[in-house]
């Protein structure tokens, strides 16, 4: 089995990424700042994701000859897992995620070597795919491409399209394939609609005669490459819910430790403990599933399993343990005030973002053959 | 003549003076009040004509059938379903003659101020100090997840008086002027961005001691009343089949056009939970009107918490990535009971539903003590001075 | 709505139903007895059965024209309820309720005639209509009877036959209709198969070649009766399930007050006793099922909702009341000495009688327009 | 010459000293024992050699490699797992001489004696009392839940012989002649009908005061010694991905021929679960070797306990009617370890899963105070003497 040889434990490359991205975080993304991007028009800090983008974050898993720093998934859940926990917003996932690994999985060598860089420099992108609100596998797609001489002429509409009102390129799936198109082509209107998560965002993208050039069309394997870009997609998100999970799990040991009631640390109550514990035992189990996914995706077999392992468990774990945290804290979790309903919004919204647990089970069934 | 009778007659009496197209509501409202339908239990003078209270029933059903508002009872609840509860059981004549009819006119609404920051399950382990000063009491404190306080002229206080006896023994109830010096009202954001409840600070405001409510170091008898009301009025009540949460759970599905049978045995699932706890409060409904209760009625509100937080949850993902969309984004504002809830407006605030008007946890607890007679907790806080204990 | 009018509450009739029911019960069959039974080859104590059908256990909702005391599905609730908390053993529920009501729906007042008198005299009658295991709608039906001449000739194979080694009668699901079938007649053979719930036994029935009279087929709707006929042998076991209950609530309650460990009562602890108050959750939620299903039986719509709806609450929280109970024992509670196991065992198969929960929520989804 | 050069070698000497094909297996580990095989970690003269602990895996895969049974280490678990620990760790001299090689080479087979009927979760409260005659004691009263005592030659017993401290202080630890005149084995029936274990009564049974293992009043610290190395026994182990109670599972559903979603989802579902539960035993696994071991090894036993009820009691589901059959029919023996267990006893049998070798409360205890640090319950039976504490 290959999995016999791979190692979960911490490197100190990966302790090195967290602590500096903890530090940056703590920093830049303090809870202040984070309530003020959550009530603002757009969610973006225009300065703070310059600063990513100086850090290396966004072409984290880019290769160097293409302006990344040539890692991979396992360096990028590691930094994931603690944006997670700082329930950072902006574009970071739409972009440095979903549609940098797109354009990885879809696009030509060339294709690549122009895109890559204007994402790893700081450029906005993201992924521009789903037009049902409960069609994860996109047995559908409205979206037409048509060829008119040199030219793709794009009509459709786009929907949940995360952060599309910040994207400077937009990676559409159309009926015959995956295109690149630029934000600011004519006939594209993108509106940014409210989300349970205001911490991430999502737009509405629209379609109308959009004319792009043939090189667009990324690859020539019309959408396949995309179902692998979603299993990879649900891995990265995986650790983010793990890293909103730890937080959960030490918000709500800590209170339960100080918060006294009836002469007593609230924790001596079993029913507070037992519910501590079991939030440990799904912290665990969602780090088991969120780590293993991140370090099989060079084996698309193993892949196949993981990634929907991961997306079912850690989503499950995240929804609980970010409401079971509320409970826990009682009345103050229910504030606006305390950050609780930050994760409880972002474990939810996280839940339904690439697929439910449902699909991700449903894909797992498929891959092992149940 | 019998007691319905009675009341019919009366109804027709307030109906025919004054016909509720045309008289002013607060008018009818004291007529209603005068007549003794308001609380048709109490004794003649303060709201009633001592006959059973199941009659109230049948008065508010017809106020309506003849077109009469009885919206008094909602918009200043804690007033009529709790505080006049209060004042009958423990106040005095004065404060009855005072209080109850503009209480039930709705010219004065009422809050209550029990919980604090450092008292949540732990209620009587409260720290709002009062502390006498000549005919005056001088209150410092805070109190916490106050409804209708900011439109309040009365609230309903506990306070310390004796930190040095144990807490249920120190503690002295008051109906305290939310006008007065001293008192501020701030609102209290909660996690759908609405302010339903306030915080209310007190800063050496003062309270007559004529607004005492029962002696001195009673004031957890009183809070009981109370409380007692107030977890009767959540949960336990008969509604029609389908209704409530569950009925968005459908619609979201019905609208969904899916044919998902995962998410359809789920939501099949909570529909019977629903309904077979909709059926258990018809049951207690049933066993109370015949005189004997039994524990069908104590499970209302732990059910009401624990599913109306699984079906909204529920709900959205049936709506799919719909359910990641807030319609209207947040606003930090008062809420505006008028409009409909989206769907996930209701799965943000029903996670406070295993919370407010007594934890899940708490009333587990009362469920296994109470009615199945297990033995309680270790108390480590029995008999040891409020101020000796640990807490916050 | 007609369910305004319906009292749940308790009738001096039906007290006396259940109080009666509980001493015999109490004497004879106790818990040596039921062990005793459960050991045994049949399963079946036929003095204890005379006593029942001399009680008019067996004719209680017989109407009296056919030897019956005419009453209903509620007072045959009433006593299933006792029954179902002491674990009674014997083809009672095979017999009165499950082939007396199939007659009673598919057969013509004759056949009714014929038949009822003898089951309520005490020939055992029972239900042979499932073939495969996981099809409780029956959707494929491969035991066919053909005509020959006057008589009508069956052949296939009835599996999960309740108590079909004690029966006298047996009412078959063919391809043309229920047949009634004398358990002598020439092709019958009849095994039994051990059961998990020793309490209940079972059998394979196989037809090779039977001739059976011309009016053994009962009615002329062919398996039309039958869904009923599952409809109100569901509704009958929910009251059998929730009697189960009752007892596991109450052994629970029972031990958690007095079992001391570390000092205290085990009641004290919360882990125990919010499992406690969640099985008198489950308690009162199938108790209100089962009543509201046995008290609308005269309302087809009704049934269609309530029966189901019984089926998946009485069953689900019986199966996890049962599993709770032997975990609030503890170690004695997984004792072939405690009676704790016949509950639990009496429990899960219960629950896949006639339908499994999943089944019964399908059939409610249906009958709700889910 | 590394460690790991020096344990081949002995393998090697072992091996061709004794040709496993035809010598007596008795013998063979009995050359195992001399040549300090048996526990590589313990010094020499005691069945080891003194190296690391991780060493005998090594030991044992290269035997099986070579035809050599390793089977003593399952039929006298208690004893070559646990015992053997007990008596490195709190044995004198002549006790280690005296039982450790017939103890390896299954010439005596151990039980252990922690269990009574009154003393469950709270081993610690037991009442077997043992009293001083001479220089032997006497022993009388009941354990319970004793797997292999119909088979034992020795037992680990924790008795009372101070009654009159607190219940941790005055406990004794003993080894018991099984075969002594006083101690009478009957097999405990279980839900299977299966018995599994014993119980085990004392009617003034004799011990000689040389088999009493460290101090009198220090049965507790020897007891712990005992316990941990159990709960390290169950869950935690590294077992192939969808084997165990799963496999058997996912054997059904596919003989089913099932298309049913709902079935499906929960099958994936518990799955994953397992699967991630397995995971979780990898790392915690590859921590332990780091020598970093965290919070993940400590949720093996509740998981396995957790998972294995629900996969079995799914597999029921599966299999629809066939799951209420049961082959064979219930039997009250002894059972049969080499037949294969049908489904049906699977779901039985795993119940006792989140009761034996720490119950899943007690667990959750666990994890919440000792892993995440939680304070305890208070405690009622602290500083009281044992005679004083309710219990039973």
């Amino acid at each position: 089995m290959a999995e016999a040889r791979i190692s979960y434990a911490p490197t100190d490359e990966l302790e090195l990424i967290q602590s500096t991205a903890a530090e940056f975080l703590a920093d830049r993304f303090g809870t202040a700042t984070v309530r003020e991007l959550m009530m603002s028009d757009d969610g973006f800090d225009s300065a703070a994701w310059k600063e990513i983008v100086e850090l290396g974050w966004t072409g984290l898993a880019i290769a160097e000859e293409h302006g990344g720093s040539g890692y991979g998934m396992i360096e990028m859940s590691a930094l994931l897992e603690v944006m997670g926990r700082h329930v950072v917003p902006g574009p970071f996932f739409a972009s440095a995620v979903l549609a940098t690994t797109a354009v990885q999985e879809a696009g030509t060598a060339e294709q690549q070597a122009n895109l890559l860089p204007r994402l790893a420099s700081g450029e906005i992108g993201t992924l521009a795919v789903f037009e049902r609100a409960r069609d994860w596998s996109l047995s559908k797609v409205e979206t037409t491409a048509t060829r008119d001489a040199e030219v793709w002429v794009l009509n459709g509409v786009k929907r949940y399209v995360l952060d599309g009102h910040l994207a400077d390129l937009l990676v559409v799936a159309a009926d015959q394939g995956l295109f690149v198109v630029e934000s600011g082509a004519d006939g594209v209107r993108i509106e940014q609609t409210p989300t349970l998560d205001a911490t991430r965002r999502q737009a509405t993208v629209s379609l109308e005669g959009v004319r792009v050039p043939s090189g667009s069309l990324l690859g020539d394997r019309g959408l396949d490459s995309l179902s692998r870009t979603l299993l990879l997609g649900t891995t990265a998100l995986a650790a983010e819910q793990y890293g909103g999970i730890t937080w959960c799990l030490d918000t709500s040991v800590e209170h339960a430790k100080t918060r006294h009631q009836f002469g007593r640390p609230i924790g001596s109550f079993q029913a507070i403990k037992h519910r501590c514990a079991e939030m440990l035992i799904k912290s665990e189990h969602s780090k088991s599933a969120a780590y293993h996914a991140a370090r099989v995706t060079d084996d698309p077999d193993e892949l196949a399993i993981a990634a929907p392992l991961a997306g079912s468990i850690c989503s499950d774990g995240y929804v609980w343990a970010a409401g079971e945290t509320i409970q826990i804290l009682g009345g103050i979790g229910f504030t606006w005030e305390h950050d609780a309903h930050l994760y409880f919004k972002r474990a939810k919204a996280s839940s339904l973002l690439l697929g439910d647990p449902r699909h991700h089970r449903r894909l797992l069934g498929d891959a092992i053959g149940i | 003549m019998s007691d319905l009778e009675r009341v019919d007659a009366l109804i027709d009496q307030l109906l025919t003076e004054n016909p509720p197209a045309t008289t002013e509501v607060r008018e009818l409202w004291g007529a209603q009040f005068d007549l003794g339908l308001a609380w048709v239990w109490h004794p003649e003078g303060y709201g009633g004509i001592g006959v059973d209270r199941k009659y109230q029933a049948h008065v508010n059903t017809r106020m309506n059938e003849a077109g009469a508002s009885t919206d008094n009872r909602l918009f200043n609840l804690l007033g009529i379903a709790m505080g006049a509860g209060v004042l009958m059981a423990h106040g005095t004549e004065e404060q009855k003659s005072r209080w109850l009819r503009p209480m039930f006119t709705g010219e004065e609404i009422w809050c209550q101020m029990f919980s604090e920051p450092g008292a949540g399950s732990d209620v009587a382990g409260l720290s709002t100090r009062a502390v006498p000063d000549g005919d005056e009491w001088v209150i410092n404190g805070q109190k916490v997840w106050t409804t209708l306080a900011h439109v309040a002229k009365w609230g309903l206080l506990v306070t310390r008086t004796d930190p040095n006896v144990p807490k249920h023994q120190g503690l002295t109830y008051f109906v305290v002027d939310m006008e007065a010096d001293g008192v501020e009202v701030r609102p209290l954001y909660q996690i759908t961005g609405e302010a339903e409840f306030n915080e209310v600070f007190f800063d050496d405001a003062r309270v007559p001691d004529a607004n005492r409510i029962d002696a001195v170091g009673a004031g957890w008898r009183v809070a009981v009343t109370t409380l007692m009301n107030e977890r009767v009025a959540i949960g336990g009540n008969e509604v029609p089949r389908g209704s409530g949460t569950i009925a968005g759970a459908v619609e979201a599905w019905k609208s969904s056009g899916s044919d998902d049978q995962v998410l359809r045995d789920e939501l099949v699932r909570l529909w019977a939970e629903v309904e077979a706890s909709r059926l258990t409060a018809v049951r207690a409904n049933e066993m109370a009107s015949k005189g004997t209760p039994g524990p069908e009625g104590s499970v209302g509100k732990l059910d009401w918490a624990t599913l109306n937080k699984q079906v909204t949850s529920l709900t959205l993902d049936i709506m799919g990535l719909d359910g990641t969309l807030f319609p209207g984004g947040y606003q930090l504002r008062r809420p505006n009971y008028g409009e409909s809830q989206v769907p996930q407006r209701a799965f943000l605030r029903t996670r406070a539903n295993s919370i407010e008007g007594g934890t899940s946890e708490i009333m587990m607890n009362i469920l296994g003590e109470r009615v199945l007679g297990l033995p309680g907790e270790p108390r480590v806080d029995k008999d040891v001075p409020w101020s000796e204990v640990r807490r916050g």
